[in-house]
């Protein structure tokens, strides 16, 4: 492991981050908002955070990941796919581009291309937002690109159905039933019509594989799908598949913060306990001000 | 060839940092910008997207047409109704308003297609929602392993709970419904067959029996009331469950964003 | 002659209300002609409702206030999303397609930066001050407070991803997984009540149409359609043994 | 009499979708057919409360954003709702925040007027606003500059012009928020932008899926109680119902010859309850078929 000069790292890591949070307390001519000291302490702890795991990664570390099932089977599944020799749908959710969720959906679709590339499967894309086409269209070609088969990419696979919630469903209902597909990933943002279009695709018998961050929709993949990631596992999924150093450290770091985060909790706790015995006054609420006073 | 490929990335991580520094800095029109301009700036870009999204799909349609492709007759329909609404949309008014306005004016026949049309084919897909909710959980609430069970457990207790019918459901039938579920979990450790039915009708028994005396059937404990259960669930195990999601997402999201904005998820970008 | 727009608005919502329940019974030509419909009405209307709530008053609103009369005044800075807006329909010239990118990065630069402020405030540090327990209440409460915190804890722990769930923090990460699926039950118990009451909707739609001021709209199209489907599937029963 | 229930655990999706058909459609075409006592759920009843405790000439902001599909869980808690406000002579404002939510707030009003319990007038006991589009950034916008985002009611006639719409500049200006909503935006983008930031009480009707998600701002604080799904819409419908009832009695400013009708999510519990046993049912069966095929191989 090669030696991170430790010098400019403690620069990078501590005394930056401390400029920072004191100009921003000193507020040189009302400079910064007031108010949200601890959104922006919350911030930038967890940015230097991940920024310091994946300085750490690229410097060759290398981190275990705990194997999630739903990644391992995506491979699978384009595989079994090719086998049978029907396609594979990718339904990338039905919100728009300004969503975590749908962007999170299209780097996984970017990687999902790529196997299908290899396997020689064809892959069957339709869209609800029209900018959502774009950019599935624009991933999808880099990635046969990278896999050298760049002839094997059909633009029309990928193709605009409906801006229509329920009238999506209906489309991709229609497609499922009359192409048969052997493998359905659900990755992206979903509503009410997740169990509409989970529902078909198991009565259909293809392997679906859903991830999601909409939290009221995880019971309706998890009851009908075979693998689900679920809210955070959607998240690293993109990172996960990517492989890339950058990408595990920066999980690592969002390991690190949420044991910060469960700190907390314990600490918040544990001040709710001294404030019931009275050895303290600390009011929890007036530390997590986060109402922009202006 | 820089412009083709890292300019976009540029102005993606520059829109990051600006969106985020606009929550922070004190500017207001940096203020104003990132929390009314830049939003509506998106739903432009998106509506100008959308005709992309067209001329998708009337290639599509029409493409199936022509070349008479399979279910080609129906693509037809589709191309019919899309004409329609763009016709009765921009071109042909029928009520007494001004043009825009008339999407929801009454009498316009925009209006008629959305009432009689779109409408009725939207609610009854949702409404298909009922039927599949009822084949997914006939499906997927099986007692496979202990999760599936608490899953079924739950989501049981709750549908009865929010329904008048869980009120009725008398204090035995709770009684032996926990006995059950405690069974249920210990089922696996009885080897024996003769041993855990006699024990779990023993219990049973036993339990009634103190109910009994205990006059459980006349003031209800709180915790042999279905709706109350319920209410129990929803306020603690649920709670603690949805916490624990929205945190983890929302970590998700900052990692995410992180990655983004530091340029170093580029692929959306095609790189 | 509006009296038999009404009386054809009718028969055509419980046309199609039938041919979306018909998918029940399977893929048939009602369902496709439906969803091919929808399909199309539907992209339809969501460009005319855009346009004329969108683009209309709030880009050209601002580009030429007088004209558009949308009530916003003159805003010169909106040539910028135009500019972006027509990036996007470069798309259409294959070599002029990579401009499109520039209005994709900036619409996912904008969202990474306002999504993370918004997520740390109400999801994280919000969720972390919820998390304390008011101890002033009764022993239950008190309980129930601290179940709460355990399966918060223990919820987060499931979500570990670079440590091995194996000991200590994999029996933490099951009671974590435990705690998920009794809310992923919860709210699939808490949904069935809300697709019922959609159903409930269509079905009373469907009795009110079936009166006479409708000339019995529902039962005559129910009775055709069960006809038809019953000669289609025939039809198309012998048609498979053939081929 | 074994492989019977083992049969049983692999029926076929069509016959699930027949009863579920029936369970719902009887009830409905003979809804006295079963009588079920409502018990009002306690967040029901601190909605209630927090509308109570408004005092007449208040102003309330209504948020409608939900549609047609969703309209049999929400609707009716939209009327319930403008009846217990009008019933305490409340200002009341409504925004839409859905493509479909003014043709839901027009049939709302329309239908308070029909009831004649009150006399209302337009731009001085309520005020309608059109849609805007944008979802959060509409709320962000109320939140700072209500004038900014709508500059005229959904009739077109200015904002100066309107009585009622005097000393409106901000959320902060109106005394309860309540939020009728089916999905985003909804009760939770309310919290975040306007009434968490700004202090306002906020309280909201939803359809049930989303009850779960917003349990965590309820029991905050953050939200005022919630109406939840069809049951929230019943209960809530009959506590008004009886309100309006006594209120009729005892002579106050209603017109006596009003007719009350009793609310349409009341009829429908039925038709709930019954499907809701049915699937406790196929529940059951699965599970002993599926007990007895683990048993065998």
């Amino acid at each position: 492991m090669k030696k991170i000069n430790i010098y400019k790292d403690f620069i990078l890591f501590f005394t930056f981050p401390v400029i920072l949070i004191i100009l921003y307390f000193i507020n040189p001519s009302q400079l910064f908002v007031t108010g949200n000291q601890t959104s922006f302490i919350a911030i930038l702890i967890s940015c230097v955070t991940f920024e310091f795991f994946i300085r750490k990664a690229k410097n060759g570390e290398n981190f275990y990941m705990r194997p999630i099932p739903a990644m391992q089977a995506m491979e699978e599944a384009v595989g079994r796919a090719t086998e049978m020799g029907s396609s594979v749908l990718f339904v990338p959710g039905i919100s728009g581009l300004d969503e975590i969720d749908t962007i999170s959906g299209v780097i996984i679709l970017g990687h999902v291309a790529g196997m299908v590339a290899e396997y020689e499967a064809d892959l069957h894309v339709p869209c609800c937002v029209p900018i959502v086409m774009e950019a599935a269209k624009e991933s999808c070609k880099e990635a046969y690109l990278k896999k050298g088969r760049p002839d094997l990419y059909n633009d029309s696979k990928i193709h605009y159905v409906t801006d229509d919630q329920f009238a999506y469903a209906a489309g991709v209902n229609g497609i499922m039933l009359r192409e048969k597909p052997a493998a359905v990933f659900y990755q992206g943002k979903f509503y009410a019509e997740s169990l509409l279009l989970a529902e078909t695709g198991s009565s259909v018998g293809a392997i679906q594989i859903a991830g999601t961050g909409s939290s009221s929709q995880i019971p309706f993949f998890v009851t009908s799908c075979d693998y689900v990631l679920i809210g955070e596992e959607f998240y690293a999924a993109s990172a996960y598949l990517s492989g890339s150093p950058e990408m595990i450290g920066s999980i690592k770091g969002q390991d690190y913060v949420k044991l910060l985060c469960m700190v907390l909790i314990g600490f918040v706790v544990l001040v709710s306990f001294f404030n019931f015995l009275n050895i303290t006054q600390l009011d929890i609420s007036s530390f997590f001000k986060i109402n922009i006073s202006n | 060839m820089f412009i083709k490929r890292q300019l976009a990335i540029v102005v993606m991580i520059s829109m990051g940092f600006l969106a985020l520094a606009g929550q922070f800095i004190n500017s207001d029109n940096l203020r104003e910008f990132t929390d009314k301009d830049a939003p509506q700036w998106y739903m432009i870009i998106a509506a100008f997207a959308a005709f992309l999204g067209c001329i998708n799909l009337l290639q599509l349609h029409s493409t199936k047409v022509i070349r008479r492709k399979k279910d080609w007759q129906y693509s037809i329909f589709t191309l019919v109704g899309f004409l329609l609404m763009i016709f009765f949309g921009f071109l042909y008014n029928g009520s007494t308003v001004g043009l825009g306005p008339h999407l929801k004016n009454e009498f316009s026949a925009f209006y008629w297609m959305y009432n009689y049309v779109y409408l009725p084919l939207s609610s009854t897909m949702f409404a298909l929602l009922a039927f599949f909710v009822a084949s997914a959980s006939y499906r997927a609430f099986r007692i496979r392993n202990f999760e599936a069970t608490l899953l079924l457990i739950s989501g049981v207790l709750l549908m009865l709970g929010r329904v008048p019918i869980g009120a009725l459901i008398p204090w035995w039938t709770v009684i032996i419904i926990y006995v059950s579920i405690l069974f249920a979990l210990f089922a696996s450790k009885i080897k024996n067959k003769q041993v855990f039915f006699y024990s779990y009708f023993g219990a049973n028994i036993f339990i009634l029996i103190l109910g009994f005396l205990l006059g459980w059937h006349v003031n209800l404990p709180s915790f042999l009331s279905i709706p109350l259960i319920q209410e129990w669930i929803m306020a603690v195990p649920a709670t603690a469950g949805s916490r624990a999601i929205m945190i983890g997402i929302a970590l998700g999201v900052v990692a995410q964003s992180f990655r983004i904005i530091t340029g170093r998820e580029r692929s959306i970008l095609g790189d | 002659m509006s009296y038999n727009f009404d009386i054809i608005g009718v028969w055509s919502l419980v046309i199609m209300t039938l041919s979306i329940l018909s998918y029940l019974y399977g893929d048939n030509p009602f369902y496709k002609a439906a969803e091919h419909i929808f399909v199309g009405v539907s992209a339809g209307y969501i460009f005319a409702i855009t346009w004329w709530d969108q683009v209309w008053p709030n880009l050209f609103g601002r580009l030429f206030p007088d004209y558009v009369k949308a009530g916003f005044e003159f805003d010169g800075l909106y040539i910028i999303p135009l500019i972006l807006g027509l990036f996007m329909l470069f798309r259409l010239i294959p070599s002029l397609s990579w401009l499109a990118r520039i209005s994709i990065g900036y619409i996912v630069g904008m969202a990474a930066g306002l999504k993370i402020y918004v997520f740390v405030n109400s999801n994280i540090l919000m969720q972390i001050k919820n998390s304390s327990i008011n101890f002033d209440g009764s022993i239950w409460s008190i309980l129930n407070q601290f179940l709460v915190l355990i399966g918060v804890i223990s919820g987060l722990v499931y979500f570990f991803f670079s440590k091995e769930h194996k000991g200590t923090i994999g029996k933490i990460s099951k009671i974590g997984i435990y705690f998920l699926m009794i809310k992923f039950g919860a709210s699939f118990g808490f949904a069935v009540m809300g697709r019922i009451s959609l159903l409930i909707g269509r079905f009373e739609d469907l009795i009110k149409y079936s009166s006479e001021q409708f000339y019995f709209a529902t039962p005559i199209i129910f009775i055709i359609m069960i006809v038809v489907l019953f000669i289609w599937s025939t039809q198309n029963d012998n048609k498979e043994k053939t081929n | 009499m074994r492989n019977f229930l083992i049969k049983l655990g692999t029926i076929d999706r069509k016959f699930i979708f027949v009863l579920i058909a029936l369970a719902v459609l009887i009830p409905l075409l003979y809804p006295n057919l079963i009588e079920l006592p409502i018990k009002v759920d306690k967040n029901t009843k601190i909605v209630f409360n927090s509308i109570s405790e408004l005092k007449s000439g208040d102003k309330v902001l209504l948020s409608f954003a939900y549609g047609a599909s969703t309209k049999p869980e929400v609707h009716p808690m939209a009327i319930a709702l403008l009846k217990h406000l009008f019933a305490k002579d409340i200002k009341v404002y409504i925004v839409s925040l859905w493509p479909e939510s003014p043709i839901m707030a027009n049939q709302a009003i329309k239908e308070i007027i029909d009831t004649k319990l009150f006399n209302l007038e337009e731009g001085v006991d309520y005020a309608l606003f059109d849609y805007k589009t944008g979802g959060f950034i509409v709320i962000k916008g109320i939140a700072e500059n209500f004038r900014e985002v709508y500059k005229q009611d959904h009739n077109g006639n200015l904002i100066e012009d309107l009585t009622i719409m005097d000393d409106i500049y901000s959320v902060s200006d109106f005394d309860f928020v309540f939020d009728f909503s089916a999905g985003v935006p909804g009760n939770a983008e309310w919290v975040q932008y306007a009434c968490d930031p700004k202090k306002i009480p906020l309280s909201s009707g939803c359809t049930s899926i989303m009850v779960t998600d917003a349990i965590p701002y309820i029991e905050s604080g953050q939200l005022k109680g919630i109406l939840a799904g069809m049951p929230g819409a019943a209960e809530y419908e009959k506590m008004v119902y009886d309100l309006l009832q006594q209120q009729l009695n005892k002579n106050s400013n209603l017109n006596k010859d009003a007719v009350l009708t009793k609310g349409k999510a009341l009829a429908r519990m039925s038709a709930q309850s019954v499907s809701h046993l049915l699937m406790v049912i196929f529940i059951v069966l699965g599970n002993v078929s599926y007990y007895f095929s683990r048993k065998n191989n």
